[in-house]
């Protein structure tokens, strides 16, 4: 086993090496780093263009994916082979997206195999950029109130509705939606999960400004806009089960994202500190509230990785993940909240600085991440939502 | 010095908030921000109405109030975010030419009760972190005069000011107060967004001669405890405004079939607010009293009570703040809604003249621990 | 108005020092020093007890309360000129005690004329020490379910039951109860508030030791315990609106108290802190942590005592008792929480000390009073129950 | 270093376990309190069992073990309360007498691993405030050894040690550790009770002959590094047992005709201590790793750990315990209820060896800010 590993290993060492573009390599690995795919594509370079194409074609886009998907067919082993080694030269991902980590998985677990070779390859290929409807203005913790409502006419939907917190809705082709498709049940018993191509008439996206400036997310609106039955995941009214699988897996992801975000931020803002504060006559920062809460927020920062790192551990010993994977979204939101709010107090009047030449630069990029920050514990399901989860699934609480 | 407001500051109140009220409420604050955030709104109008110079003496113009009557009328401004400068130019402004009670500086005070002049206060700098003490820009005697070199950050108002009141180190010894005018050479002034999107500017001083000494570092501690006392009072309105908002929104946003504002835990975290909130107000109510007591009270005891003040509504302020964001949710993250607007304000006036750290701080220096 | 009450004050003056015993002038005013009464009655000297005897005989134990029933029968503005009379001497009061600020009350309010005559003059002479039966093992924060039951038979009711944390019961003569008259109806319906003697057979008291060591606290248990019906207050099964009133009066009473210890306490932290920690070379306590929680917790209770002063000059200015009056409980209980473990930090090593002579008294009293502190917020309805109703009442949350 | 329990842990933790339940769990604790809280309870039993000299050298007659065994076995004994000095002997006592290499010292460890003999480390004192710079007590030569003059206090296990490690500075200079046998004349050691009614001993030294010097300032910040490591292990079972009780307790106890656990409110601070005692675990995993791994890591960064699981284990036993008592109601305060001696357990254990505030300090200290 091992043996076959070290000679994929070596394989995919060689192949990158001689293959991969030199100008990627050394790439800073930023999680939101990479191509996104799609009709309307916009490659950073000739050579991002050209590592997706020499990825896809291999299937290593989508690395675990069937090889019938267009996908990698790789083991869970050699996907960690893979990764380890586009790391080792520092390259980007070849293509980045929901079709990837959301739809691809869901359809993988959910789909009928027509719908998977309809809707997989293009994914694989970068050809398709999907985005997420999901919550609507009346509906957020509550998900399941959803009003956009889909009527059937012989093999297709009519949707009418409006979805909102959509990100990247502009630069998407299609969108997985929660529509309504029967008010006569129980709210969840009258849910589809349908696949709509936003091309077609009546869809339209509006972006949101939000209290820190521009953002990625859309309202999108639906007027009479036709999908294919086809399309529906998981059978009419039975797509609350979808949902919160997907759901599921997208909050452990967001864990994950806040793990990653998180580390280096202690350097960083200690640097800060002693730019904005100076040192007293031993050297400490010198303001000694603030020294203190930098200690807090290092420290919880670390305590926050370790628990990540404790999942993963366990989990590669083989046990069932844990209870603990549960606080990764309320603690690390938080946690990125607190660090902004100290990252803002250390900057002292340059801390509320919105534009103008006279602030620097890092300042003005601080305020607006601490602004942004305050939607870490509301999106993806809230602080509240999540606390009330632990409670009831994880603390057993009636 | 009961707590208790008089009928004249009922009164005070009521026209404010009506004021503010007929002129759109926190609408006009939005459609100041969208016009650019430049300039001081309706200061002409807020001049008619006697609040330009509601605590200049009467002798100069003013209606010669005390700090309890202007904490009213910024508390009544809080609440619509009124863009116009009522804590840079009618307490910090007005108060730095007067207190020092130099003819230079008492001269002005007529036309700036009346609206006709702003002035305001330049004292902030980017390496102080709110300590006077830390004053870097200095006065160099030249002649009779002095002449100014440094840099000011944060001057409220200081963009449309006719008459600046700078502080700075006599030849780099105690810190004082100068009168400068718009048209001195040497003086650079430029405007600066901040968060809350009102301006504020950054003053350069090369050479600048000033027309007279109107104060030493006494007057200004003085000018800024004022400035505490209104920022307090405006910051009560400002949460006051918003934890109103939520309230009303938790009554009124249904999720799960129900009020939002039926789950406890937002309940309870309501009335914590509500408690903060209550306990800055009593503070507030103190120290206006205490800062218009003057030399009635104990050395020391008004100045805690101003820092217990600003301390207080700064804390409450921004706890009130991020909790009104969070318990808006997706909507209150929305820049279409008008709570970011307060949450910003919120945060802008709770670091103006000392945050609750620093008050505490000060408050510990004061009580000798 | 004022000219009379002028008169009134220098005849109260004359009479206090021309009568006052001379041992108690100059007294510390602690809020529970005084003498207790009852059949029981310990005087702390014969001064004490000339004391209760020459107040008692004016009525002035109890100024307010009518004559007929033994009070004093004065003005509330009366009641103000003799408190301040009374502190000019720094005398104690004559007599404290559950039967003049809880059952008198009630009486008062609810009584009928044949129980105020009956029971309120002994309360007045000092020579009936009363307790409280409330809470029951089973009915805490949900006190209307109360189980201990009484059941008519001719005149007279029998009492079968539990009450928990009746203070001093074990030195008391009588109890006001809370008890179960009818199980049919709906639980706050079927309760009727009755007085019970505590020399009846059948009632036995047991001391509750608490994790802070002894307290006033006790248990009452009632076996076949007969009661007379004619000292039923309010009515049978109406004894929940009784109950509620008295309620409410003790919360206002609790949230006095606090403001009341509160004042002095910032003086006596700081030197503690000076003493146990010492200064630095500015002359700062040399924590700055500690240092900035002395001054947190002294600015808290500052803004607390500024706001028991706002109510007060509110009802003084004639303005109706504002909802601001709710937050007293709470706030109060969790700051002299936060003081008595600022203490404890604050003495290091000395904090954990139980018992021994190696450790300072100071210290060994202050570790009791920080984990007495901790029944604070649970004690007289509880932080959660207070902030229900501040929710509800204050707030107008549904 | 994953962090995950080995089988072998798992074993431990197992037995450890079924050890004090069969022992009688957290009764046991209240007999030995009602009994007055002296002496060392079962060692004897749980020498046996390898416990005291899980750490010590196999070559010296223990199991050669490490801090994330010992860990395991703490966590166990902190669940039930259990009295005995795991911490004062079979941790600092242990490390104390083998850490520096002394063959004096080293000689005491059979013993101590079978139980024969207590050890105890004398290292705090009252004005220290837990600096280990602020050592007052003296060592001075006197011919070829040393004579140690001052004032311990709260030693755990001292009263009933059979010889005490103590820490000195050499003729007022650097640290030192030195050997004392219990009955070295000039020795004083009295028995004080603390709010967990664990007796702890207050040691006079009056020109106490030391029998040996067995370690410097740098041996003794690793013993007390590894009973941080210890006291943050068994923290997370004061707290997590003192967690699981209010758990069911908020399952259990009606209120307005439903389980108290059906308070949203009551649930979220739950929620919310559970996420504590997670993060603590890690934390205390990884610094045990850390202290393990010894020179495998980068300097700085095992004490940096040590620092992380105290600070986290210590903050949150004692917002546990604060939790654990409010959520009881009235019969939490009582002494009848267990959570009481929980709560106590919590605190002490909380303060010794630094509390949260004292390893934020440390650890900016080490991170350099």
């Amino acid at each position: 086993m091992s043996e076959r590993l070290n000679a994929f290993r070596a394989e995919v060492r060689a192949w990158l090496e001689a293959e991969a573009p030199a100008s990627l390599r050394g790439a800073p690995a930023g999680f939101l780093q990479g191509t996104w795919g799609g009709r309307k594509v916009k490659f950073d370079s000739p050579d991002h263009e050209r590592w997706l194409r020499m990825m896809a074609e291999r299937g290593w886009t989508a690395p675990t994916w069937p090889t019938e998907y267009g996908g990698g067919g790789l083991s869970k082993a050699e996907d960690e082979v893979l990764k380890s080694e586009l790391r080792r030269l520092k390259l980007p991902p070849p293509l980045i997206g929901f079709g990837l980590v959301m739809i691809g998985p869901t359809l993988l677990e959910f789909g009928t195999e027509a719908q998977k070779r309809e809707h997989l390859p293009p994914i694989v290929r970068g050809e398709i950029r999907w985005c997420q409807g999901y919550s609507e203005p009346g509906s957020g913790s509550d998900l399941a109130s959803l009003r956009t409502s889909a009527v059937r006419d012989g093999d297709r939907f009519v949707i009418n509705g409006q979805k909102v917190w959509t990100s990247y809705a502009e630069k998407s082709d299609w969108i997985f939606c929660l529509v309504r498709t029967n008010t006569q049940v129980p709210k969840q018993q009258g849910i589809t999960f349908i696949l709509v191509d936003m091309d077609m008439p009546g869809v339209t996206t509006r972006p949101i400004p939000l209290i820190s400036g521009a953002s990625p997310f859309c309202e999108v609106f639906f007027s009479d806009v036709v999908a294919e039955a086809r399309n529906v995941i998981g059978g009419i009214d039975q797509g609350w089960t979808v949902a919160k699988a997907l759901l599921g897996h997208e909050r452990t992801m967001v864990g994950e994202v806040f793990a990653q975000s998180v580390a280096g931020g202690e350097a960083e803002l200690a640097q800060a500190a002693r730019r904005y504060i100076g040192a007293d006559a031993d050297g400490k920062v010198a303001d000694p509230l603030i020294r203190h809460e930098l200690a807090q927020v290092a420290m919880d920062e670390r305590a926050f990785m370790l628990t990540v790192k404790r999942i993963k551990d366990g989990a590669k010993a083989g046990q069932r993940p844990g209870p603990e994977s549960s606080i990764l979204k309320v603690y690390g939101t938080e946690l990125n909240q607190r660090r902004r709010e100290l990252s803002v107090r250390i900057a002292g009047t340059d801390g509320l600085g919105w534009e103008g030449e006279d602030y620097p630069p890092e300042a003005l990029t601080a305020t607006r991440e601490w602004l942004r920050a305050r939607g870490n514990t509301i999106e993806g399901g809230t602080s509240e939502i999540q606390l009330d989860i632990i409670a009831k699934h994880t603390l057993g609480l009636p | 010095m009961d707590l208790v407001l008089s009928d004249e500051q009922r009164m005070i109140r009521d026209g404010a908030a009506s004021f503010f009220r007929e002129r759109g409420g926190v609408a006009r604050m939005r459609a100041y921000r969208d016009a650019g955030g430049v300039g001081v709104g309706l200061w002409r109008e807020l001049a008619e109405l006697g609040w330009a110079g509601l605590i200049v003496p009467e002798a100069h113009g003013g209606a010669g109030l005390g700090m309890a009557e202007m904490a009213v009328v910024s508390e009544a401004a809080g609440r619509v975010l009124a863009p116009e400068p009522l804590l840079g130019c009618a307490v910090l402004g007005a108060s730095a030419l007067g207190l020092g009670g130099v003819e230079a500086g008492l001269g002005w005070l007529a036309k700036v009760a009346s609206g006709e002049a702003v002035a305001a206060l330049a004292w902030d700098e980017r390496a102080m972190r709110g300590e006077t003490a830390r004053t870097g820009t200095v006065a160099r005697r030249d002649g009779d005069g002095w002449r100014l070199e440094g840099e000011k950050c944060d001057v409220i108002a200081g963009a449309e000011a006719d008459v600046l009141v700078v502080s700075a180190r006599k030849d780099g010894g105690e810190v004082a107060l100068f009168l400068v005018e718009k048209a001195a050479p040497g003086l650079t002034v430029s405007a600066q967004r901040r968060v809350d999107s009102v301006s504020v500017a950054r003053v350069g001083l090369s050479g600048v001669a000033a027309s007279a000494e109107i104060g030493d570092a006494s007057v200004l501690d003085k000018v800024l405890d004022r400035g505490r006392v209104a920022a307090a009072a405006e910051l009560l309105g400002v949460a006051g405004a918003a934890f109103e908002m939520t309230l009303a929104y938790l009554k009124e946003r249904q999720q799960f079939g129900v009020a939002i504002g039926t789950f406890q835990t937002l309940r309870h975290r309501a009335a914590r607010l509500y408690m903060a909130l209550e306990l800055a107000r009593s503070a507030v109510m103190a120290a206006s009293r205490a800062v218009d007591a003057g030399a009635g009270t104990r050395a020391g005891e008004a100045v805690q009570m101003v820092s217990l003040a600003k301390a207080r509504a700064s804390d409450a302020a921004l706890l009130v703040a991020d909790e009104a964001v969070q318990m808006h949710g997706g909507i209150g993250m929305t820049d279409e809604h008008d709570i970011g607007l307060y949450f910003k304000r919120a945060r802008v006036l709770a670091m103006t003249l000392g945050d609750g750290a620093f008050h505490r701080d000060r408050w510990a220096r004061i009580a000798g621990y």
